[in-house]
């Protein structure tokens, strides 16, 4: 047995322990902190399988963003005094349930061992097509090229999902501020950490997206530290939310996805829908790439603070 | 020197699989949640192992990302322990 | 083996060790705030000692300006916290004991 | 696959262990943020169960078009959970409850 495979096999396992515990912990903060580890323990198992992309995302969403995200619905529900406790499931739930999972999981195995071994993949000809269009990382070229329309759905779901969100306010604060209005001391180590930090996060943030189309990183990773980096800001009482009938604001948001659309409608052109001409191919994708970054950053942010609470 | 890298991963995930226990057992949630910036901290150190093992300097940005967040949590907790929801626990603090 | 080596082994063994010791030191130690010493101290060493061994592997200067980074993140991290989860843990303390066992 | 597995294939089948243990969470749990830890732990599991199945060998890495529609996932799933908590904290707010089946029905509301 060699070092990578006991370490594989032992981050396995902290994986389905990290899930068992955020599942079946008693505590329901408990849970929530075992998710954030959880996160944490899924991007190692990314950078393992050489999938630093998705370890990027998965480091900066799976234990960035939702543990902030989660933490602060706790905290709204333990406010309202909500009751986390409730009548426990029942004994034939459970058993019903435990005999469900277990047998989807055990036809799911059953699936994988039955997989042929020795994959050849897409990888070849992802490379050949990437040849001439100056994106070197592949999972960019992917996301940007190939298979534009799903990035550029994407991102348009993400609008939505905000619409959706901003659409629960109530008529009297339309148009207002979300979250509460955060506050801190002044000269306190809150306001020092949320000045000192910021400025390296927006360093690492265009960095990741200027690496994006050469080696990993790109719109998504760098977009969700830029949201990290601005709910820190919030957080740490430094600047308000801004109000979402600022026109500025909206026009961040779908800046990205509108301007990506309208490349894509152009491509048609030169012969399909989101087809780039090859001689401006680079040049198209980076201004998208670009763009979305901050698109993306703009909605994650306001998704994470939530509805919005107060008049404008 | 591969070998050795990834046993000394292995190792550290050892050491974050007893931090686990401490983000079970509490009993506080500040120990639960200063126990998970813990298990980050951990694995913060096994990304910058996992580039050494394997040449790819890229593997270090999911560390510096994971460094860059690890207080995010942590921070968020720590705000709503306000009696608003939204202050700081230093506020009330003479001068 | 190389000199670059030896000083990988050597930084990164020590390292492990700090490690070790602040998950002992987390799991052994009586109450929060003493527990939070484990946190910022001897973790966050063990990370610069590992980071300095792994510098030795490393070709590039920019990969050594990102090890440097992502130790003083950390270092910054760990501080900053520590002192308002302190705080806040200690707001909750009115007699000097353990007043609220669920945070 | 015959034999010992390799390391692709034990991230896969973790991956189905975690479809299952999230599928049992979520039927069990009624609280909703159990629930929308649920829901996540489930898509983390498909993600790798999906990549892990990509993964080409040591040096080649993971195919790189799972790995774009993994990102693609994961910022989804992010969005639907931050828009699943938002309608958590709304029915918390007006009717005192994090559980679906203590909600009064729509049809019994006062306008």
């Amino acid at each position: 047995m060699s070092a990578a495979f006991l370490l594989d096999a032992g981050l396995c396992l902290l994986i389905l322990a990290a899930a068992l515990l955020a599942m079946a912990g008693r505590d329901l903060f408990g849970a929530i902190a075992f998710f954030i580890v959880y996160g944490i323990m899924i991007a190692l198992a990314w950078v393992r399988l050489e999938a630093v992309d998705v370890a990027l995302a998965e480091a900066a969403i799976g234990a960035g963003l939702t543990g902030v995200l989660l933490i602060g619905a706790w905290a709204m529900l333990n406010r309202l005094g909500v009751p986390e406790d409730h009548k426990p499931a029942a004994g034939w739930l459970r058993l019903v349930a435990g005999s469900a999972s277990g047998a989807i999981t055990i036809i799911l195995v059953a699936a994988v061992m039955a997989l042929p071994a020795g994959r050849e993949g897409l990888a070849p000809m992802v490379a050949e097509e990437l040849a001439d269009h100056g994106v070197s990382n592949p999972v960019t070229g992917v996301l940007l090229d190939f298979r534009a329309y799903d990035t550029l759905m994407e991102s348009i779901v993400l609008v939505v999902a905000l619409v959706a969100v901003w659409a629960l306010t109530p008529p009297a604060v339309w148009g207002g501020v979300p979250g509460l209005r955060q506050h801190t001391r002044p000269d306190g180590v809150l306001a020092m950490f949320g000045r000192l930090l910021p400025p390296i996060g927006l360093v690492v943030g265009v960095y990741l997206v200027w690496a994006g189309s050469s080696q990993p990183g790109g719109a998504f990773q760098a977009g969700t530290v830029l949201a990290a980096v601005w709910l820190l800001v919030v957080m740490a009482g430094i600047h308000d939310e801004p109000p979402v009938s600022s026109r500025l604001l909206r026009t961040v948001l779908v800046a990205g996805p509108a301007l990506f659309l309208a490349i894509g409608i152009a491509g048609l052109g030169v012969g399909a829908l989101l087809a780039y001409p090859a001689e401006y191919a680079y040049a198209l994708i980076l201004l998208i790439e670009f763009t979305l970054t901050f698109s993306i950053a703009a909605t994650l942010a306001l998704l994470v603070a939530g509805r919005v609470r107060r008049a404008p | 020197m591969t070998a050795f890298l990834l046993l000394a991963a292995l190792f550290l995930l050892a050491t974050i699989a007893l931090g686990f226990l401490r983000v079970h057992r509490g009993p506080s949630r500040a120990d639960r949640i200063a126990s998970a910036q813990l298990v980050g901290t951990g694995g913060v150190a096994v990304t910058l192992l996992l580039s050494a093992a394997s040449g790819n300097g890229a593997i270090i940005d999911v560390g510096l990302v994971l460094a860059l967040l690890a207080a995010f949590a942590a921070v968020a907790f720590v705000k709503s322990t306000a009696a608003d929801g939204a202050g700081d626990p230093e506020e009330d603090e003479g001068p | 083996m190389s000199v670059a080596d030896i000083l990988t082994v050597l930084l990164v063994s020590v390292g492990l060790v700090f490690f070790l010791a602040g998950s002992v030191g987390l799991l052994r130690f009586p109450d929060f705030h003493s527990r939070l010493h484990a946190l910022t101290k001897a973790d966050n060493l063990g990370l610069g000692l590992i980071a300095l061994g792994v510098a030795f592997q490393v070709a590039e200067p920019f990969g050594i300006v990102k090890l440097v980074l992502v130790w003083f993140l950390a270092v910054l991290a760990a501080a900053s916290v520590a002192q308002l989860i302190a705080r806040s843990a200690l707001d909750r303390l009115p007699d000097g004991k353990e007043a609220d066992k669920r945070g | 696959m015959t034999g010992i597995i390799d390391s692709a294939t034990l991230f896969a089948l973790t991956g189905c262990a975690l479809i299952g243990l999230g599928l049992y969470g979520f039927i069990v749990h009624a609280h909703l943020l159990r629930r929308i830890l649920a829901f996540n732990v489930i898509g983390s599991g498909i993600f790798l169960v999906f990549g892990a199945l990509g993964y080409l060998g040591t040096g080649q890495g993971t195919d790189p078009v799972p790995q774009a529609l993994i990102i693609t996932g994961i910022v989804v799933a992010l969005s639907l959970t931050a828009f699943a908590i938002a309608l958590a904290i709304k029915l918390a707010e007006e009717e005192k409850t994090a559980f679906l089946d203590d909600a009064t029905p729509t049809e019994e509301r006062p306008e």
